[in-house]
């Protein structure tokens, strides 16, 4: 059998998603069988492909950047997976929204007495104004909440997918 | 009239009771789950999270279990597709309407709405997130009003008016802009009414009423009392 | 139940009689509160939270249930007003016809919203809901006064006059 | 007072009232401005001529036509002039007797006039709304009298079933109906309430008639506590209507020094008080169970209702609550007879109706028409058109709990049962036209924005699904929205209507599915085509 294509994506979360996707240990191996890994901060490649069966995205849309990137890892793969609350909900990053990005980043690095009093700019993507999640760009398959959501949980949904399992159940919830 | 025993099928399920029982009253003691949130047994009921929404037949309308009295030869149906789909979207929208952050609330693996989101299947919010800008009250020496957490069921109003008699929450300002308030707007610390009872943090099914220097994992609210204190009151007076 | 002491007024202004009048006729039942609201704000202009107090207490209400009445009810204003009024109203017929108009000229020249009043103290802006006096639409009333028919040029060159604003 | 002493009343005033060989009667209603400068104006040059035993100036109610007020009306002749001013006094009182003032006259041939039927606005600019021996001479009070002298209560209830009245301030609930349950519920104490909390923004019948003839509700509220049994009762009006309160005031007063209300009533067994209560702003308070909380001095939150107000109202105890016009209509149906008001109107909606005609259209203002009338009749023939060249694009009944009806029903009659089918409400009668200047997302997102401000916050649906519809309208406004977009506001509607708690909740969808069946186009053409990437949905 042809392996399938995974990717996975990391826009604004803490990488604790995919740590947990590592926390699945053994069966990794499990996975590796079935699938090609494409994409992903685990993995050293630039560009994301062409071709995918399956991305899983941790974290929210903060930036044009990650606005540009997660519309391209949609047009590129079969079926996109927002994986953890931060993708689900926007979750810690949507926790500024209630201000903005202007308001927190002069609260963060103008009004806390830091040693060099400036916003870091060059170089580094402008924040959006909101940080969002990622049904509100582009169309999701299937949400994983949890912070992170357990090993378990997206080991179980990730053979789920690559078996063909009609449904789904995922014991997990925001948060957990 | 009021010890008349009367039977009714919920969900198909042959029931009976009291004509001046509920509908949620019966679908609990036969094991029926109807889901709630502003409910709260011991606290009179203002039907007013809309999320216990019934069918019955020969209604065309939805009536909320909490405060509809049985009816002989009722037939209620609490877990359509309808139904569900309602009350997913209620869910959603109470998500959308306040900064609610799960992985960060005190009240996180034991919140009444995170709960209900879980059973219902709510797996992300489809409405965009209002992010109000909210307060948090900190000025009380024992406990934590935090606003970004509050569905606004008013337990909290209702416990401290009912059972404790203080009477030191209401609801300020109104619609979207509705937020529970202790006296005349008062930082709780300074409230010349609130008894220190905690009984408000104890009902509030979210994070938004907490008690200070507790772990998310010690916050446990302690809600069976409730019924005890009520009809321990009702037998005295008798 | 022994009755509860009753406070005096705070102050010994004398417009607190026309707020203890109410609550004498109505008996001080707790019935009474919007009533004795409307009395002091009209005898105040608006509601502090010591008038607020004093109601609560004289009523025998709890503090959080007069602030959640006076809260509910747009009425009612904890803020003091300015000397003059120009209240826009809100009503379907006048928001079909314009009612935009003035607010828009007054956001540009004088950068007051619904709600503001000016630093001088002059003016108050403020929004009500639909007057019932349709016809005249867009409809603006002027301390309480409604303007009709050539309502946009009316209303500026009286706030004009008001702020001693003379370009 | 006894029904000779009425009568002798009557004829007394009614003789003063003919000594005059001109009267003069001003609209002194909020809608017509500078009424008192024009008052006082003929006042003064009748005084000046010497004319004060020949010529009566006197305040009236409101005679409809606002679009082209200030309005005065001379007697004997039926000559109406339109847009007086202060300055005008001298010539109207010079053409007394004489032609008439050609450039402030107004034909009475107008459809405005002849298409009326005049029922409850039947006084209306006609007495004095601050003499109740105007009223009186006008007929006034006999129904009561009559009631009180010679119909026990159950027959009262019969003659008001039988005439087939419904409630006149949105629902159309059976009148009778109400009376008979509230008569029939066990309770020592009942109140009555009269719903004076017009809310409906582009509505002002309720206004008009306390302000006009304030007496008429009185009289109304009386036969009806008399029938139910009530001896206390409350009149909830808006603060937002000083003039109605004061005159209603005045009304009360007058009405308790003549032994109309009070105790004894007419010599009669029968107590009644009634008290005035002042609104303070808030929409929810014409939903039944918040005004009774607004009367019991609370935050104007619904309840869920059964249990309904008619057993357990205001204090707990049986409660009858109509609205202003409702109870205007008793003293015409007792004086007439069921039979006659059942005559007018449809098979299902009997009487006449008082509409409040605004928006884009050249008389606007107060009309009064028989039930089953067309919309069409109402808009373009009493209402005279749309003005400025412009073209018709809907008619908006029922404020923001109804809906807007577009060209092709305009032949409907206006009915409860016929403006339901067409996805609208009677109302109370608010009719806002609406031109084909003006966007329908924009009038129904005003008033979402409406039902958003006013939505009291209890249940959970209305005070976040507003919202959410609100800023779902806003995208469709400023055409970012997208099919989903579309597929959520329908859903969000639905689960207003059906989920929330009141009446407010469940209709406030109602202009936007109205719009959705009517002017779909509009919506498709704000929508983004289907392939351009969304823009973030916030």
């Amino acid at each position: 059998m042809k392996k399938r294509r995974l990717a996975t994506l990391w826009l604004d979360g803490c990488s604790g998603c995919h740590m947990s996707l590592l926390d699945t240990d053994e069966r990794l191996l499990d996975l590796a069988a079935q699938v090609d890994m494409v994409f992903s901060p685990l993995a050293d490649i630039k560009e994301f492909p062409e071709q995918v069966d399956v991305v899983c995205i941790e974290g929210a849309v903060s930036s044009a950047e990650d606005e540009a990137r997660l519309h391209r890892a949609r047009r590129h793969s079969k079926l996109l997976i927002a994986m953890g609350d931060c993708a689900v909900t926007g979750n810690i990053p949507a926790m500024r929204n209630v201000h903005g990005a202007d308001a927190m980043l002069r609260s963060v690095y103008l009004e806390r007495e830091p040693l060099q009093a400036q916003i870091p700019g060059t170089n580094l993507p402008p924040l959006r104004d909101k940080s969002l999640p990622l049904h509100h760009f582009v169309h999701v398959d299937l949400f994983i909440p949890g912070c992170p959501p357990a090993a378990d949980t997206l080991f179980t949904a990730l053979n789920g997918l690559l078996t063909g399992t009609a449904d789904l159940r995922l014991d997990t919830r925001f948060g957990a | 009239m009021s010890d008349t025993i009367l039977t009714l099928t919920i969900d198909g399920q042959p029931v009976s009771g009291l004509a001046t029982e509920t509908i949620l009253q019966i679908a609990r003691e036969n094991k029926i789950d109807i889901p709630t949130l502003c409910y709260l047994e011991g606290l009179s009921a203002v039907g007013s999270c809309r999320l216990c929404m019934v069918e019955i037949e020969g209604s065309p309308k939805l009536h909320p279990a909490c405060v509809t009295l049985i009816q002989e030869g009722m037939v209620v149906t609490t877990q359509t597709e309808r139904l569900q789909g309602y009350r997913r979207n209620i869910v959603q929208l109470l998500f959308a309407e306040r900064n609610h952050v799960c992985s960060v609330c005190v009240s996180n693996g034991h919140c009444e709405l995170q709960e209900l989101a879980h059973k219902l299947g709510v797996d992300h919010i489809a409405f965009p997130g209002c992010y109000p800008e909210l307060e948090v009250d900190a000025s009380h020496r024992r406990f934590v009003l935090d606003h970004n957490r509050c569905v606004l069921c008013t337990r909290c109003v209702r416990v401290c008016a009912e059972i404790e008699g203080a009477h030191t929450w209401d609801v300020k300002n109104r619609g979207m802009r509705s937020r529970i308030v202790a006296d005349l707007d008062t930082p709780w610390g300074d409230s010349a009414t609130c008894t220190g009872c905690g009984k408000c943090v104890h009902v509030c099914p979210t994070g938004a009423l907490s008690e200070k220097g507790k772990s998310v994992a010690e916050m446990l609210k302690k809600r069976p009392s409730l019924p005890y204190l009520v009809a321990n009151r009702t037998e005295e007076r008798q | 139940m022994p009755a509860l002491p009753s406070p005096p007024p705070p102050t010994d202004d004398t417009r607190w009689q026309l707020v203890d009048r109410v609550m004498q006729r109505l008996d001080y039942q707790p019935s009474a509160l919007i009533e004795t609201l409307h009395a002091a704000q009209d005898a105040f202009g608006f509601l502090d939270k010591t008038t607020l107090g004093y109601i609560a207490a004289r009523l025998h209400l709890p503090p959080a249930k007069v602030f959640g009445v006076v809260t509910f009810y747009n009425h009612f204003t904890l803020q003091p007003k300015g000397e003059h009024t120009l209240a826009v109203c809100t009503g379907t017929a006048c928001h079909l016809k314009g009612k935009d108009r003035v607010l828009s000229w007054m956001k540009e020249r004088y950068h007051l919203v619904p709600g503001e009043t000016t630093a001088d103290n002059k003016l108050s802006l403020v929004e009500v809901r639909c007057v019932g006096a349709c016809a005249l639409a867009p409809v603006m009333l002027t301390d309480n006064t409604p303007i009709g028919k050539k309502t946009f040029e009316e209303a500026t060159t009286i706030i004009k006059e008001w702020l001693g604003d003379e370009s | 007072m006894n029904r000779e002493e009425l009568k002798n009343l009557a004829d007394e005033h009614s003789r003063h009232l003919e000594g005059f060989t001109h009267h003069i009667l001003v609209c002194a209603g909020l809608g017509c401005p500078d009424n008192e400068a024009i008052i006082a104006g003929l006042r003064r040059v009748v005084a000046e001529q010497h004319l004060d035993k020949q010529v009566l100036v006197r305040k009236a109610g409101c005679m409809g036509l606002c679009a082209l007020g200030p309005i005065v009306l001379i007697q004997p002749g039926e000559i109406t002039y339109h847009n007086v001013h202060p300055g005008d006094a001298e010539e109207i009182v010079a053409a007394l007797g004489k032609e008439p003032v050609p450039r402030l006259l107004l034909s009475e041939d107008l459809p405005f006039f002849t298409r009326q039927y005049k029922n409850v606005l039947a006084l209306s600019g006609r007495i004095d709304p601050e003499s109740i021996e105007d009223y009186i001479a006008a007929g006034g009070y006999g129904s009561l009298l009559g009631v009180l002298t010679t119909m026990r209560p159950a027959d009262v209830i019969r003659t008001v079933q039988e005439s087939g009245l419904r409630g006149r301030g949105g629902a159309g609930y059976p009148t009778g109906l109400k009376w008979a349950t509230v008569a029939k519920a066990l309770g020592e104490k009942k109140f009555i309430i009269c719903n004076g909390d017009e809310g409906d923004p582009g509505a002002f019948m309720d206004r008009s008639i306390l302000e006009s003839t304030p007496h008429a509700v009185l009289e109304g509220m009386i036969i009806a506590a008399y029938a139910v049994g009530a001896n206390r009762g409350y009149i909830y009006v808006r603060a937002e209507y000083p003039l109605a309160v004061k005159r209603l005031q005045r009304a009360i007063h007058e009405a308790e020094r003549k032994n109309l209300l009070g105790h004894a009533i007419c010599g009669t067994s029968f107590d009644l008080t009634l008290q005035l209560r002042l609104g303070a702003g808030a929409f929810v308070c014409g939903e039944e169970t918040a005004l009774i909380a607004s009367v019991e001095g609370r935050r104007g939150s619904p309840r869920p209702r059964p249990p309904y107000p008619a057993g357990k109202g205001l204090w707990g105890c049986p409660t009858l609550i109509n609205n202003v016009e409702t109870y205007a209509n008793i003293a015409p149906i007792i004086r007439c007879g069921a039979e006659w008001f059942a005559s007018i109107g449809t098979e299902q909606s009997k009487g006449t109706k008082v509409f409040a005609l605004t928006g884009k259209i050249h008389n606007a203002g107060l009309v009064e028409v028989p039930m089953g009338m067309p919309l069409r009749e109402i808009i373009f023939e009493i209402g005279g058109g749309i003005p400025d060249g412009h073209t018709f694009k809907g008619v908006q009944t029922g404020g923001p709990s109804g809906g807007c009806i577009p060209e092709e029903f305009l032949d409907a009659p206006v009915s409860y049962e016929s403006l339901s089918a067409l996805g609208s409400i009677m109302g109370s009668g608010g009719m806002i036209v609406i031109d084909e200047t003006s966007s329908m997302i924009d009038v129904v997102k005003y008033f979402m924005e409406f039902c958003m401000e006013e939505s009291c916050g209890k249940c959970a649906p209305c005070r976040t699904g507003t919202v959410q519809i609100h800023r779902l309208l806003t995208r469709f406004q400023e055409r970012q929205a997208t099919a989903d977009d579309l597929a959520m506001l329908e859903e969000l509607c639905d689960l207003l209507k059906s989920a929330s708690l009141c009446g407010l909740g469940q209709s406030a969808p109602n202009p936007v599915l109205s719009s959705l069946r009517y002017f779909r186009q509009e919506y498709l053409d704000r929508m983004i085509p289907a392939d351009t990437p969304g823009e973030a949905n916030s």
